[in-house]
């Protein structure tokens, strides 16, 4: 039963292809499996954009949205109806080709990076052997989509905020990768599929080998989080559309389905890398522990992705936004030598083994390097709290 | 040859031609990375999935960003045009003719290569990965000092020319004693 | 990155250049940046983060802010005029539509101002309801204008959103109070309007007992918060002299570690009977001018408490002040109190006649504001608005 | 260390977030259409005609003496005297208000016509839900829209409705004892000078001008 439950979308899958002729099976399992993955991470964007309102309006102690459907869950429903039917304006002096194409050269990529993702057990769409380097590549093409968004609207702010947003992706990018590459080490792979199955619990074993539980893996997780924040332009890095400073950045002059669009590929953007997250650290389908095994794999996976994509939430629900020039500190500073200080931790984890051996030797590291980083960054700037006094009356 | 190919051959050469002939500049770095996109793909379709994926990466995430970076911070504003035509367009079909024959006279001249036959076996990363780590470690190690060098050498050429803000060095306190606004 | 020609930024590059604002500032007479080098937007007057409709003239070199003119205007309603053709008492409404958070401390101005005019004395208990009023009115402006900071930088709402929750407890007292949550009206000539309703002084009590629960939480969630320390120290700093010299008021004044709080210096109400301490900032910069609000509204909380304890019954109003035919004699004034965003004054001429010849307000957000471009010139476009947002301006007090 | 105080910022936000669901104090937001929060005793909005009795336009108090107008700081009301005169509640004839409008387009609530009135005529009301389609005629309160009972002032305000009736009782009472003190201090004159001729004009007293500081609110 369990089992049944657990591969019952590749069944599906497979007994709709099954029929077809054995030439294009392989085709049309992917078209299938793209369709589905548009429609979940649809229906995701849908129900994030109004669990986050609700949850930064419980946050900020207001109710949130209530009105449409019970609890206002249908909330998102009347704010797709209210973008497509609004008038698509496009300023006259836009370049109108590229203005146009750019939503659609952000969202292509994004929804691609889904691919790759093993939602669960034999539930990759498309099971690369260089999968991760294919999460890589379509990620960084959204960069290009976002420089024509705010080069083609001839917008000072929209140029500014594409300014932004790239040079912001290009740092971050590093970083992005870089905490990436001892999970490969580790691994001996780049496929999703192979990263994720290394990571469940060796028989006999009843914790599973999540890269999270080792002192490496849990930095390198946060600097790939933190790093996934800066890709997906959310906050405190949403200085792109930082709506205070440029209003709304490169996608200022985009309305009604346009900007829709927009605005999905962010969130598609921010459930992709939470999913690699899950994927490379989080143990993807896997259990955390041995005796969980009988759950569905796919419903741990999209268990892990609630669970940061709430961390999103809650982040932006807390923090103010950074500034470009310490971003670019931030990125290049602490995030970049922290990721390359991993590496070397990594391979010594490797082989010193996942015994307490390993813990003694990595965590001194990893939290020495951490702490060093942090206060050079902090320091330099003299940026402290401060004690204050008061007048002699 | 499959319709694939086509597709992404006419892409690719659609791109280059657009990129050549387009008036605005960043019109045409755009149509450089549909070429290099198509280029991708032809990789991908003949089974080299780490050389496809790491062209996207480096040419479309990187370079064309420089690209577009180099054309915005360098040209003034309002100039999106090219102001003149080429009109030396005989030296250019030129050199860029006889570049192109040389290159396909040295793919022609590979001995052992035939047209129309897959190569045997798609080499792995793990087998890409040892290669360049045993047989070719030296000239990765002199690319890599090369790519290096160039790198400090730009941020040396940045630095130079670089103006102190007072981000960068903290609290500005140091205001002329005594003076009046304006 | 060298410009082309025209206009440049002076650009410090060998020790001993001018360093500080100074060095941004774009010379004189340089007007034609529109070279392709900088780039000049217009910050407002629709914008969402300035507060109104301001509108700044900004010229960046690259996100560097090079040259910074601010415009406004875009308010302007006459007030001053408009009170010299009208009754005194009629000028009293128009009070409360200076600065819209603060209309109970506008009100006290113009009152003392006309006191001192008409020579008016003011019953003790309407004295303690104004001190009440007033640093109800100092907690409610500060808590907005930290959230508003927050939200200049970016923080979704939140902060401000606590800030509001806040301010909407202390909107109800005055509503209870005196009939409405922002235009008050409650000051009169010599006292006040009407007397607390029953079990007022309770509510007010419970506000204030509550309150620094609530400054605990925000400094939690905000004071020690890395991204808001390093947006926020270092930035826009202003200097003693600067500050002395262009008359700015008010915590903007004490954040760079000037004494001068008119509650002491005037001692104007009952303030000397109170005890509270004057926070003091270092550094004048943008962290300093958030705290010096919030290390005062723990102050205020103070006062409050000892007001609520020691406030006597009596009446509330001057029995010679009237308010139909009020022809104060002729003479000048000049009333002014410490308001939540600094000196706020109000020169009164009477010629006898029931309206007064010359009506002049002291506004501390237009003579705060005026140091805008020296604070902002060599920080980021970013900045530029969370040192608006400091330096605290009300478009309805800038613009009159 | 780096990060503490972004981690002690999301303690606080995570306590508010399952606090607005624990703690009434912290979720203060009120949904307006269905609930109502009580309105406040002192609460302004526009000001309206008060009148006494059943008809508006028999017991209005206004007499129409513009002091109003001339006060109100906006000069959002215009007022024109009748030609004819009414007896007030005391009995004294007095003009009226042949137009009374308010524009409450231009009102700003500030309550000072109420407070320099001498007649208790003018008052704040408290109804707020005045959105109209109509922004010409639909923001004019005339004098029909603005004349509402004393027992709707009573409810509103109810403190300060007492402290008024029972002053204008007291006036009224005073005021009928001196006529029929004067009634009969006549009809003893009449009775012994020249019976029958006499004209009987109950030259009643002033209404006392109440404290017009005072009347409106404490």
């Amino acid at each position: 039963m369990a089992a049944t439950l657990d591969q019952l979308f590749v069944q599906l899958l497979h007994g709709m292809t099954a029929p077809l002729p054995e030439a294009i099976r392989p085709w049309v399992a992917l078209a299938i499996s793209l369709g589905a993955i548009l429609a979940v991470f649809g229906l995701c964007f849908g129900i994030t954009t109004v669990c986050e309102r609700k949850a930064i309006a419980r946050m900020q102690n207001r109710l949130g949205p209530n009105r449409v459907g019970p609890y206002g869950f249908l909330q998102f429903a009347a704010d797709g109806i209210k973008t497509l039917t609004k008038e698509d304006i496009v300023p006259r002096t836009a370049d109108q080709v590229v203005h146009f194409l750019a939503p659609l050269a952000l969202l292509v990529p994004v929804v691609l990076t889904f691919l790759v993702l093993p939602f669960g057990r034999n539930m990759t769409a498309m099971d690369l052997e260089v999968g991760l380097l294919f999460f890589f590549a379509a990620g960084a093409s959204t960069e290009l989509a976002v420089f024509m968004a705010g080069w083609s609207s001839r917008n000072k702010y929209s140029l500014l905020g594409a300014m932004r947003a790239i040079a912001q992706m290009l740092s971050y990018e590093l970083p992005f990768i870089l905490s990436t590459i001892g999970v490969v080490m580790i691994t001996g792979a780049l496929s999703t599929t192979k990263i994720v199955e290394a990571q469940a619990a060796a028989p006999g074993e009843w914790l599973a080998r999540w890269h999270v539980f080792t002192p490496w893996g849990l930095a390198a997780f946060l600097l790939f989080l933190i790093a996934a924040f800066a890709e997906s332009n959310r906050s405190p890095f949403d200085l792109p559309e930082g709506e205070s400073e440029i209003v709304a950045g490169y996608f200022i002059e985009y309305s009604g389905f346009k900007f829709a669009l927009f605005f999905m590929a962010e969130y598609l953007g921010m459930f992709s890398s939470s999913g690699m997250a899950v994927t490379l650290f989080l143990g993807g389908w896997t259990a955390p522990f041995a005796f969980l095994d009988w759950v569905p794999s796919w419903m741990w996976f999209f268990g892990k992705l609630g669970v940061l994509i709430a961390l999103f939430i809650w982040v932006r629900g807390t923090t103010p936004r950074l500034r470009m020039d310490q971003l670019m500190d931030f990125a290049w500073k602490f995030m970049l030598p922290l990721a390359l200080i991993i590496l070397p931790t990594a391979a010594i984890w490797h082989y010193a083994g996942r015994g307490w051996l390993g813990w003694l030797v990595t965590a001194p590291i990893v939290v020495g390097a951490y702490v060093l980083l942090g206060r050079s960054l902090v320091g330099r700037r003299r940026i402290r709290q401060r004690s204050y006094r008061y007048a002699a009356t | 040859m499959s319709p694939i190919f086509y597709f992404l051959a006419m892409l690719t050469l659609g791109g280059a031609v657009a990129a050549m002939s387009l008036r605005n500049p960043v019109h045409c770095a755009l149509s450089l990375v549909v070429t290099f996109v198509g280029l991708a793909g032809v990789y991908l379709g003949l089974g080299a999935h780490f050389l496809g994926l790491s062209q996207v990466l480096v040419y479309v995430g990187a370079v064309a960003i420089l690209l577009v970076f180099v054309l915005l911070l360098t040209r003034g504003s309002g100039k999106d045009e090219f102001d003149e035509r080429p009109d030396r367009w005989w030296p250019a079909l030129g050199v860029g003719g006889g570049l192109g024959g040389v290159l396909i006279a040295v793919v022609l001249a590979q001995p052992g290569l035939a047209l129309r036959t897959a190569p045997p076996e798609l080499p792995t990363v793990r087998a890409l990965g040892e290669s360049l780590m045993t047989d070719f470690v030296l000239p990765l190690q002199v690319v890599g000092v090369l790519l290096t060098a160039a790198l400090i050498g730009a941020a040396v050429l940045a630095l130079s020319d670089r103006r102190r803000t007072p981000q960068d060095s903290g609290p500005v306190t140091s205001r002329e004693e005594g003076e009046t606004r304006r | 990155m060298p410009s082309h020609g025209g206009a440049t930024a002076k650009v410090p590059t060998e020790a001993g250049a001018p360093r500080g604002p100074d060095a941004y500032r774009l010379t004189a007479g340089d007007n034609e940046y529109d070279d392709g080098s900088l780039l000049e937007i217009s910050m407002g007057p629709q914008h969402p983060s300035t507060h109104g409709v301001f509108r700044m003239d900004v010229v960046l070199d690259g996100e560097t802010v090079v040259k910074l003119k601010p415009v406004f205007g875009y308010l302007h309603r006459n007030h001053e005029k408009i009170a010299e053709s009208a009754s005194y008492l009629a000028a009293m409404p128009y009070t409360d539509r200076l600065d819209y958070f603060c209309s109970l401390t506008n009100n006290w101005a113009y009152a003392l101002a006309v006191e001192k005019l008409a020579g008016l004395q003011v019953p003790e208990r309407a004295e303690f309801l104004r001190v009440i009023t007033a640093e109800l009115t100092r907690l409610q402006n500060h808590v907005c204008l930290a959230g508003f900071l927050m939200q200049d930088m970016g923080a979704s709402g939140t902060p401000l959103m606590y800030g509001f929750r806040e301010r909407e407890k202390i909107l109800d007292l005055f509503e209870a109070l005196t009939g409405a949550r922002m235009m008050c009206n409650y000051m009169r000539f010599g006292g006040c309007r009407c007397d607390t309703p029953p079990g007022w002084l309770e509510e007010v009590r419970k506000v204030v007992d509550r309150f620094p629960r609530f400054l605990d939480e925000f400094e939690n969630l905000l004071s020690s918060n890395e991204i808001l320390m390093a947006r926020t120290q270092g930035i826009g700093v202003l200097t003693r002299d600067l500050a002395i010299n262009a008359g700015i008021t008010g915590p903007v004044l004490r954040s760079c570690g000037v004494d001068y709080d008119l509650r002491k210096v005037d001692g104007y109400g009952l303030y000397p009977k109170f005890q509270f301490r004057v926070p003091l900032g270092d550094h004048g910069d943008t962290y300093d001018r958030y705290m010096m609000r919030i290390l005062e509204m723990r102050e205020s909380l103070g006062i409050l408490r000892q007001a609520l304890d020691a406030i006597p019954e009596g009446p509330i109003l001057d029995p010679k002040s009237k308010l139909r035919g009020f022809r104060p004699k002729p003479g000048e004034a000049y009333g002014r109190i410490e308001a939540p965003k600094g000196e706020l004054g109000f020169y009164l001429i009477s010629d006898g006649s029931p309206n007064p010849y010359r009506y002049r307000i002291r506004p501390p957000s237009l003579i705060n504001l005026t140091v805008l471009e020296d604070l902002c010139l060599g920080h980021n476009v970013a900045d530029t608005v969370t040192i608006l947002g400091s330096i605290d301006i009300v478009l309805g007090e800038v613009d009159r | 260390m780096l990060g503490i105080g972004l981690i002690k910022g999301l303690a606080e936000t995570g306590r508010n977030f399952v606090g607005s669901y624990l703690d009434p104090d912290r979720l203060v937001t009120v949904e307006y259409p269905e609930e109502r929060l009580p309105v406040k005793e002192n609460f302004r909005q526009f000001p309206f005609l008060v009148f006494d009795g059943e008809k508006a336009d028999i017991g209005l108090r206004c007499v129409a003496c513009q002091i109003c107008e001339k006060e109100c700081p906006p000069q959002c009301i215009y007022i024109e005297k009748s030609k004819d005169k009414k007896p007030d509640h005391l009995g004294k004839p007095q003009f009226y208000p042949a137009v009374f409008d308010i524009d409450i387009s231009v009102c700003m609530s500030c309550q000072i016509c109420v407070e320099v009135c001498p007649f208790d005529a003018i008052k704040m009301d408290q109804q707020f839900e005045l959105s109209t389609a109509d922004r010409f005629r639909g923001l004019l309160l005339t004098r029909d829209r603005l004349a509402k009972p004393n027992s709707h002032f009573q409810a509103i305000h109810p403190r300060d409705a007492a402290e008024i009736d029972m002053r204008r009782v007291d006036e009224r009472a005073k005021a009928e004892a001196k006529a029929k003190a004067d009634a009969e201090a006549k009809a003893k004159q009449a009775t012994a000078a020249a019976p029958g001729a006499t004209k009987a004009v109950a030259s009643t007293p002033k209404p006392a001008a109440a404290p017009a500081n005072e009347g409106a609110i404490s």
